[in-house]
């Protein structure tokens, strides 16, 4: 029997594999690369994974002399399997910082491990409220957003579009409360009124016609969700078949127009308002600099995602350079993110010392065709957004 | 119908009935299979059932082994109703039976089937902090049963290897193993050849004499020397009642059975 | 008595003594893997009971799994109780939920068994999904590991905490073992072959599987308040139908019906799924890189490998050539 | 809410078109069960394949019509080289074998879609004739989905003429009655188990196909539906093809009502159901007799 030989050695080489590994070259510093390679964020694991090697192409793959070696991590896109990346990259692969983190529950899942290991970790997309608020760390700094970031904004300035009623749409987890209660907040102060909500719960749901059926029957100036991914196209395409396109407005938090969808939505999108931290129609030459170059790599227009992860190389970079290359402390390398400040392609941002979240422009975009194709245009900027400490102490 | 505690071991008086079915009526879908069947077994008689295929031998002794609640009727064991009992209810009680087609635990061997059965009989199935192998009163008796009904030189061959007969013998066996009041045997001879019918029809003679049985059979030959009465179904029907001489006399049985024989 | 398995031993020991040599040797990560190895390892084994020996299939055993962890979480973080208490809480609770679980389950049985123990397993998961004091679908973290400072040992380092899973697998699997070798495990395996001839010696059958799947239960709790010591956090997914998936898978390539075999599909399935994500492996063995991104892929192919080539799983295919290397 | 009438039309279409779907998957999977004694737990997998061959095709020939028929035949291509690879040599092995091979399968054929397509979701155009809405008794309502509820009809409707008119049905009918019955009777099984293997993958596919446009297009869409056609399947009576039929309607009624009324349960309603079924009647609502 042929198969069994063949899965003796694959056993034998697995086990070897895990003694050989750690045997690396001192002088190089180590990042580790935490990311959903595979599960259902693979595809935007794959996303920051390009950006983050073309970061690294972009702002030196070697500071002080130090190369700068990437280990990569699967996250798998679940916390378990998270938690168990982070520790072999912390422990066998013995890595200097980590990066990466796509969802709120691996982020979760991994800051007390992180925190107590005294690693510093740069989280380049899950936007849970706490981990730069009352579970903060001073370890875990954030380039992406935090939840309530996003669309603490909108509620004030959808009603004073004079949009007066809402109905709000979320799936059924904590990133989708987090988002829908922050709307909610801003829009019900600032005299807009809530006519109804719906969580269909994630993972789940097949189909939205039946939330859209009871969207139909409360009759809002607008619906307010968030949906991101395959989610946000399926959404965008039954809300134009139920003919609510023409009768409400849609708006959410800006995944549901963010490059990374917007063209399989195609025409259903259009007049779709969001509001998110990078759009690729920003006009700046950072902007254009960065987008022609995603484009000529990959084919496609640069998203979100792709800017945070070539954002946090570049901190990463500016960082390790301002303590001249020494990884031996870690806290100097964390204080030094502090002092870097720069305008990446969606505009200029810092890290916030008080919560070690990043100040960033939110941008309003409302999708529009542009000959047979679709964009999202910037109608407003809300300059510099700063989260409050939300509890955090640091 | 008396209430003393006959089902205690040791046989009631002789005017309880150790077995009682009373007006048993069952139907499947709009068949009627059983229809209004009494059977009164006394302490330590051997009763035979017999009637065609259809005659509803097997849902009868399913009622009575508690695998089929009647549509109407009543079931009383040494006393107790046991109408609406599960069948391990009755089987504690008492009542054991054999299957028409071997049931047993085909790939173990026979002392692990008759290891079972005996943890069962001795109650200590539920014991789960000590070994089974330490438990010797089990395995003691499971031996000595298969001394008993000659099965000791197979003892510790598993049951699938074993031939038709031995196999049948087993299943008896198994029932056996719980020390019963009652038994019930669903054809305990179906399938064999002559010479395996002998032995059985042996086993079952030498069975003690304070064991009530109930014993459905296809040959009446097997029939007529071990039982003191019989029963002849017939569509659901009690057709007769009697001794073997009786039914062997009857016309009716002559017409409608056994000359189809 | 039922079932004759003469390389437990043996195989066992060989487990143990693996065990020991990576862990003496092991730095950190391998002390973590030890630990991962090891509840699921005890996980598997409990699951191990109902499907191998009891002929329960269950797609659910990840609700007990989530039981348990839930419940260390609770009695540590919101009530400070010690370590070891929580543990026995954790036991309890899963005991308690598989008792009344149990109930209803054990009346259907076959495929039906496999979808209603599925149902029950997602019904856990949605509620801890939507239990906002438990932090709904983010979990919850902070949950301490044992103090052993009155031994001068810190559970905190993995060297010591992977010991102790290692040894409390070792007692499960003792424990397992008596109970399997017990008049009650012979029961088990005797409604599994045939349960009508059970039910007709006088067997209550019912109350068999239910004992069965109440002490699986607890012993499923018992790993997930292991796990929940060993990562300080728990969530929602300890409880997803994958999870218990992944259990069944480990006790069909490890080899029903033994337990050192669900053991060994424990430790094959862990290191696997280390080793096929780790880029660093497929370059070890002179492949590309990437494949570590598709280590499911190959997992699965593994696991057709070894459903087709040996179907009684690795532990049983181990018995079969053992037993015709001493026939010849 | 419930006094809307519009609510109610739109609400129930939506139950009837999910409905359609479960339909198409669970029938395949109850048949073969029926006849083979094993669960494909690749079945789901089959859809999402059907899906992704549905987006290559409109990619290569822009045609939705076009992917409506390559698609289906794909998968069911795709069906008949495992069924000719594996299955037909672990026929006499098992039926839990079989299973567990399917079971592997679902991880193999995710990561494959992956490799193929890549991991970001995608979709497909409604076709163009399609493509709008009508107003149903005064409501909007997409036309595409109300082919979709038509598509499940006609298979309904063929389905069943099929099973009482042609030779392989009465093969089927018989089958999922008593197999060695067919054997006995000297009709090629094996035959017909693969026919009605590669029937299954087919709608299967054509599952996959129909709801690409509506649906989006990512791997793992296989896992959720699967559980939803296992349900089906094990509620309505695994084996039954009325079962199939009733449990489809049913599930799909459920969950779409569920959904809105009921939101909190949302994620456990159908489990909850599924439970309840199985302990009222614990082989399913139209149990398959195991003749003897």
């Amino acid at each position: 029997m042929n198969g069994k030989r063949i899965m003796a050695a694959a056993l034998a080489a697995a086990l070897l594999a895990g003694t050989t590994a750690a045997a690396n070259a001192q002088s190089d510093i180590k990042i580790g690369v935490l990311l959903p390679y595979s599960g259902v964020f693979g595809g935007l694991g794959k996303d920051q994974d390009a950006a983050i090697e073309m970061g690294f192409d972009d702002f030196g793959r070697e500071v002080a002399d130090r190369g700068i070696t990437l280990v990569k991590a699967d996250t798998e896109s679940k916390p378990n399997a998270g938690l168990a990346a982070v520790k072999k990259l912390i422990l066998r692969d013995k890595v200097d910082l980590v990066v990466g983190i796509i969802s709120s529950g691996v982020l979760a899942a991994v800051r007390d491990y992180v925190h107590g290991s005294e690693t510093p970790l740069i989280v380049t997309n899950a936007g849970n409220v706490d981990i730069t608020g009352e579970r903060c760390s001073p370890w875990i700094v954030r380039t992406s957003f935090s939840n309530a970031q996003i669309v603490r904004d909108m509620g004030p300035w959808m009603a004073g579009e004079g949009y007066g009623t809402a109905f709000l749409m979320a799936f059924d987890y904590a990133a989708g409360h987090q988002m829908m209660d922050t709307f909610r907040e801003g829009f019900e102060a600032s005299g807009g009124r809530i006519v109804g909500e719906a969580y269909p719960p994630l993972g789940e749901t097949k189909d939205f016609g039946p939330y859209l059926a009871q969207v139909k029957a409360a009759d809002p100036d607008t619906v307010f969700v968030f949906f991101a991914g395959g989610p946000a196209i399926k959404f965008a395409k039954e809300w134009a078949a139920f003919g609510m396109k023409d009768e409400v407005q849609l708006s959410g938090a800006g995944w549901l127009n963010s490059a990374l969808y917007v063209k399989k939505q195609g025409a259903d999108a259009v007049g779709t308002l969001g509001a998110l931290n990078y759009y690729p129609s920003i006009d700046t030459p950072e902007n254009h600099a960065w987008q022609e170059k995603f484009r000529a790599a990959h084919g496609r227009d640069g998203s979100e995602f792709g800017v945070a992860a070539y954002d946090s190389a570049r901190l990463i970079v500016s960082a390790l350079e301002a303590t001249g290359g020494n990884t031996d402390d870690k806290a100097a390398i964390v204080k030094a993110m502090h002092a870097v400040e720069f305008t990446g392609p969606r505009g200029p941002l810092r890290i916030d010392p008080m919560t070690n979240n990043v100040i960033q422009n939110i941008y309003v975009a409302q999708v529009e065709a542009r000959g047979d194709s679709v964009a999202a245009a910037i109608r407003h900027t809300f300059p510099a957004v700063q989260d409050p400490p939300n509890g955090c102490t640091l | 119908m008396s209430t003393t505690t006959a089902h205690a071991r040791g046989h009631g008086s002789t005017d309880t009935p150790i077995l009682h079915a009373e007006a048993i009526t069952h139907t499947f879908g709009s068949l009627l299979v059983t229809d209004s069947v009494t059977l009164e077994l006394a302490p330590g008689e051997r009763h035979g059932l017999i009637g065609p295929n259809g005659a509803g031998k097997t849902t009868l002794f399913n009622i009575i082994a508690g695998e089929i609640v009647p549509d109407s009727g009543s079931v009383h064991l040494g006393g107790v109703d046991v109408t609406r009992l599960k069948p391990d209810r009755r089987a504690r009680l008492g009542l054991a039976r054999s299957f028409q087609h071997n049931n047993l635990f085909t790939d173990l061997t026979v002392r692990e089937n008759l290891s079972i059965a005996g943890a069962i009989a001795h109650r200590v199935g539920h014991v789960a902090w000590r070994a089974f192998a330490r438990h010797r009163e089990v395995h003691a008796s499971a031996e000595s049963l298969a001394v008993a009904l000659g099965l000791e030189e197979v003892l510790d061959t598993v049951v699938r290897h074993l031939s038709y007969g031995t196999q049948r013998q087993l299943e008896i066996a198994l029932a056996l193993a719980l020390d019963p009041m009652i038994l019930l045997l669903d054809e305990p001879t179906a399938g064999m050849s002559p010479e395996e019918t002998a032995a059985m029809k042996a086993m079952i003679a030498a069975l003690p004499a304070s064991l009530t049985l109930l014993v459905i059979e296809h040959d009446m030959e097997v029939l007529f020397d071990l039982a003191d009465r019989i029963t002849v179904l017939d569509y659901g029907k009690v057709l007769l009642q009697g001794t073997p001489r009786e039914v062997r006399d009857s016309d009716v049985v002559r017409s409608r059975y056994l000359g189809m024989q | 008595m039922i079932g004759r398995d003469p390389l437990h031993l043996p195989v066992a020991a060989a487990l143990v003594i693996a065990a020991g040599v990576a862990w003496y040797g092991g730095d950190f990560f391998r002390h973590e893997v030890l630990a991962e190895i090891a509840i699921y390892a005890i996980l598997a084994m409990s699951l191990d009971l109902l499907v191998g020996y009891a002929g329960l299939v269950s797609l659910g055993h990840a609700a007990f799994f989530a039981a348990g962890a839930y419940a260390t979480a609770a009695c540590t973080v919101f009530f400070g109780w010690p370590v070891s208490a929580a543990t026995v809480a954790a036991v309890g609770c899963a005991a308690a939920l598989a008792a009344v679980a149990g109930v209803f389950v054990i009346r259907v049985s076959g495929v039906f068994f496999i979808m209603i123990t599925l149902a029950l397993g997602q019904m856990v998961y949605a509620y801890f999904f939507k239990a906002s004091e438990f932090g709904k679908d983010d979990g919850m973290a902070g949950i301490p590991r044992p103090d052993l400072s009155m031994i001068g040992l810190d559970a905190t380092d993995p060297q010591v905490f992977s010991a102790l899973t290692l040894i409390a697998a070792f007692g499960v699997w003792a424990l397992l073992r008596t109970v399997v070798g017990s008049p009650f495990g012979a029961m088990l395996v005797a409604i599994h072959r045939n349960e009508s001839r059970v039910r007709a010696l006088g067997c209550p059958v019912p109350r068999y599987k239910l004992a069965a799947f109440v002490l699986a239960g607890a012993i499923g709790g018992f790993a997930g308040s292991l796990i929940a010591q060993h990562s300080g956090f728990v969530s929602p997914d300890l409880g997803f139908w994958t999870v218990s998936g992944e259990v069944l898978i480990m006790v069909i390539i490890g080899g029903m019906g033994s337990l050192v075999g669900a053991a060994l599909g424990a430790v094959v399935m862990v290191l696997l799924r280390h080793e096929l994500s780790h880029r660093a492996f497929w370059e070890a063995i002179g492949l590309p890189a990437d494949l570590a991104s598709y280590w499911q892929f190959v997992m699965g192919l593994i696991f057709i490998a070894i459903v087709l080539l040996a179907g009684d799983g690795l532990y049983g295919r181990l018995l079969t050539t053992w037993r015709r290397l001493r026939r010849s | 809410m419930l006094l809307d009438p519009g609510f109610l039309i739109v609400q129930t279409l939506n139950g009837l078109q999910l409905s359609m779907l479960l339909f198409l998957l669970s029938i395949g999977l109850s048949v073969v069960f029926g006849m083979m004694n094993f669960i494909n737990l690749a079945h789901g997998t089959l859809y999402m394949v059907g899906a992704y061959l549905a987006l290559s095709s409109v990619r290569w020939f822009d045609s939705y019509w076009v992917a409506l028929v390559l698609a289906p035949l794909g998968v069911a291509l795709i069906g008949a080289v495992f069924y000719a690879v594996l299955l037909r040599h672990m026929q006499r092995q098992s039926p839990m074998r079989q299973v567990l091979v399917t079971f592997g399968l679902i991880f193999v054929g995710f990561d494959a879609v992956r490799m193929v397509w890549g991991a970001l979701p995608h979709t497909i155009p409604i076709p163009a004739a399609l493509d709008g809405s009508v107003t149903v008794f005064g409501e909007i309502y997409p036309t595409y989905r109300l082919f979709i509820i038509a598509l499940g009809v006609t298979v309904l409707i063929a389905l069943h003429f099929g099973l009482e008119r042609t030779r392989l049905g009465a093969v089927v009918r018989a089958g999922v009655d008593d197999r060695r019955m067919v054997a006995a009777l000297g009709i090629d099984v094996e035959r017909a188990f693969f026919l009605v293997f590669c029937l299954g993958c087919w709608l299967a596919g054509l599952a996959g196909v129909v709801s690409a446009p509506v649906f989006s297009i990512f791997p793992g869409m296989d896992m959720s539906i699967l559980i939803l056609t296992l349900i089906v399947v094990v509620v309505g009576g695994p084996g039954s093809l009325k079962g199939a039929v009733v449990g489809s309607f049913v599930i799909g009624m459920v969950d779409t009502y569920g959904q809105v009324l009921a939101p909190e349960l949302a994620r456990v309603t159908i489990y909850a159901l599924m439970a309840a079924v199985l302990l009222v009647r614990p082989q399913g609502l139209f149990p398959v007799s195991q003749a003897h």
